[in-house]
Formats: structure tokens, C-alpha cells, sequence
């Protein structure tokens, strides 16, 4: 089980901003998991943009990174405040 | 001195808060942001930002770094609101202190620039034409870029 | 809009005064200058500053006219002492609101530079080591010579 | 009889900030009346530099200026304030 979090724009494309889901066997890094997010959803490649960051339990991450059983997941489209 | 606050709060007040520990500091720059009462769609009736905590305040943390590691700044302030809020309620505020005029003119104007760009907060305008969300325009990018990496 | 003060003032308190009537502006940048407590050679006691009405404020009437000329400015606000004030109080107060961040950030920083070198005052510091008048620095008319004309 | 206020530091040169003076025939312009202050009091030149700018009754002038009795002349060092 992994917890997912969808920022912002991106909790349109999953309905949620936070969603729990059982990884498939086959999903173990970032890479893998967008491409079966975005099937999942129908994102229509929102979720495979590079403007799209990944972090993994509260920090940014270079892509791609292991996922695993437990992680907290945000998917972060371009940020800005003020 | 950093405080994402889901309540309203009053720029002045927190000016006034912060010059009070600045005995010595010579220049005092603030800015506040405010939620516009329109957009280029029409009115705005509210505007809502998300955080992702820890990672916005660290974020937030290290910029502050930042402009503390390249300016001579005795003192420094941020505010950011999240959650909903009302046209004219303040959105953000930056305050500066230094010595130097131009080094907390500078500060406040990186810790903006940050700020708009790369402060982990999304925004969300509604308005009678429904609710959309808001990214960083290119000018703001270019702002950023003033400051090199 | 333009206020020569001889009694001391809270920058806070005239931030808030200004926040009031800018309702629409999305940005408010604010600058406060404070006696210094301490200058190169020891201790400062008092700081007198003397003007020339109405030489004083037409000239920076004027400086607010060229800033709204430069910048799409909401509202402008110039507050500063004249007399003599001690250590920590405010000596000026600028404000600059605009719907745009750099706008204000500029006209602030354009307004400070005039007020540094070109606004008709003529400062007094005085300390253990008697009294010594104090003309711009070289970097304050470079920092002035940005703006051009 | 002129009015002259002598500003900033120029007030250390004259001893008193405001000063009445009856122009002398020869003092018709603000380039006479410089040398005749600054021989008057022993400035040394300090009334002659340009970086000393004159205003006649509140506006700064173009140099040479005429000077007339009832003028108020204001002889004024570098400014700055903030």
C-alpha cells in the first residue's frame, strides 16, 4: 500500500487529493509508477510530465527512485505561492 | 520566523511586531501580497492555497538561508497564508532588516521571487466563471532567474 | 501623500494607514530607515535633519510624479522626520502600491535613492565625539545614477 | 537688504543659520555674491565650490543669477536625507 497524494491541479485528474492504492508487483520505481497512475486515471500523460515532481516521504526526489510498500507519494505539478 | 497561518492576519501588525526586535538595523523593507479583487476572467470571490508540509516550510527555511548566506540581514520574516481566502485579505508578507538599504531591499525582493516560483504552495482563483488554478507566469520566472541558481 | 514630521512616527502604524486605502493593489512594498545606533566613530546620540520649505517637499512631490509616470502605481506614501530624533527611531517611511510586485518594489527603491541623495535635507549625527554633518555616500549616488535622469 | 540662510554645514562657516545682510553695489549676481561672502567670512572657498548650489526665494537657480534686495538666498551644501 502506498498513500498518494495529488496536488493541487492534479487532484482533478484522480478525483482525490489523497488516495491509498496496493502497488502491482511490477511497479518498484517512480518511472513505473506514472505510467500506471496515468493509465489508472486516464491523465492522458498529465502524470508523465517533467513539470510534474515526485516526492517520496516529505522530499523531492531525482528521478527515477525506488517506490516501496508504505511510501507517502506526492505528485506535484509546478508550484508557486504569494 | 517563518508561519503558514490558516487565519487571516494584518501586514502592519506583523511590520510592527518585527521592527520591535530590530533595535540597530538601519533599513527595514517590507512587502505584502493581497488577494486581487479580480482577474482577467472576472471577480474573484476566493482564492485558496495548498501547502505540503514539512516540505513548504523547509523549503521556505532554506531560502531564507539563502538571502541570510548572500546579504548582510539582521532580521528576517515570513509570513504565507494557506487555506481559503477573501479579495484584499493579505496572501503573503516579507520583511527584511539590514544595515545596508539596498541589501533588505534585495532580500525581500529574492525571498518574493522564491516565494511566487518555487515555494511549494498551488493556488486556486473562484470566481463566477468557476475555480481554476494558478501557476507562476513567465515573467515571474524570469524574476527568479535574476538571482542565479 | 508627502509629510514632514517633527515628532516621532510608527512606521507599523502608517503601513496600516496605507494598507487601508490601497484596496485592489495586489503589492505593497514598504521601506523604513532608523537612526542608527552607532556610527564609525562611536556611539550615536541624536540625528538632526534639517529641510527647506517648500524647496523640501516640491522636490519630492515631484519624485512621486516621475515614480507614477515610471511605474503603474496605485498609491504612494512619504513620511519623514525633520528635527532632532535619537537612536532606533524612524527618520523615513515610503510605500509603494501596485497590482504588479516589481512595480512597487522599484518605485520604492527609486523613491529611497532620491531621498538619499537628491531630496533637499541636511543631516546632523551627533555623539561622544561632538557633531558632524553627513553627505551621501559614493554608493548612494551610484545607487541613484540606475534610474537615469 | 537680503535674506541669507546659510544650510547643513554652511551654518558653521557664517555662525548662524539666518543672516541679514545689505548688499554692497557691486553684488548684482550670485557670482559676486559668493566672493563677497566667502572673503566676508574667511570661508576659504567653501562658498564658491559648486557643489554649494544657491536658491533664491525657494527655487534653485541657474548660475550666474541675478540677486535683488528682499531676495531670500539660500546657500545649500550637498543635500540628502532618508
Amino acid at each position: 500500500m502506498v498513500q498518494l497524494l495529488f496536488m493541487g491541479k492534479l487532484a482533478d485528474v484522480s478525483g482525490a487529493m489523497m488516495v491509498e492504492r496496493v502497488l502491482p508487483d511490477e511497479v518498484q520505481d517512480t518511472a513505473a509508477l506514472r505510467t500506471w497512475l496515468d493509465e489508472a486515471y486516464q491523465a492522458d500523460g498529465a502524470l508523465l510530465e517533467p513539470s510534474v515532481r515526485l516526492a517520496i516521504n516529505s522530499e523531492i526526489v531525482a528521478e527515477p527512485a525506488k517506490v516501496r510498500d508504505g511510501d507517502e507519494v506526492a505528485l506535484m505539478p509546478p508550484v508557486g505561492g504569494g | 520566523m517563518i508561519d503558514l497561518l490558516e487565519a487571516p492576519f494584518d501586514p502592519a501588525e506583523a511590520l510592527g511586531e518585527f521592527n520591535a526586535q530590530i533595535a540597530g538595523a538601519g533599513a527595514v523593507v517590507s512587502f505584502s501580497g493581497h488577494v486581487r479583487p479580480a482577474a482577467a476572467s472576472g471577480p474573484v470571490t476566493t482564492l485558496y492555497l495548498q501547502a505540503y508540509s514539512p516540505l513548504t516550510e523547509n523549503g521556505i527555511r532554506e531560502a531564507v538561508e539563502r538571502a541570510k548566506a548572500r546579504w548582510p540581514l539582521s532580521a528576517v520574516r515570513v509570513i504565507h497564508r494557506i487555506g481559503e481566502m477573501q479579495p484584499g485579505e493579505a496572501i503573503v508578507f516579507v520583511a527584511a532588516a539590514s544595515a545596508h538599504r539596498r541589501a533588505a531591499f534585495e532580500a525581500a525582493d529574492f525571498l518574493m521571487d522564491y516565494l511566487k516560483t518555487e515555494a511549494v504552495f498551488w493556488k486556486k482563483e473562484t470566481g463566477a466563471q468557476g475555480a481554476s488554478w494558478i501557476e507562476p507566469r513567465t515573467e515571474d520566472y524570469k524574476d527568479r532567474a535574476r538571482w542565479g541558481a
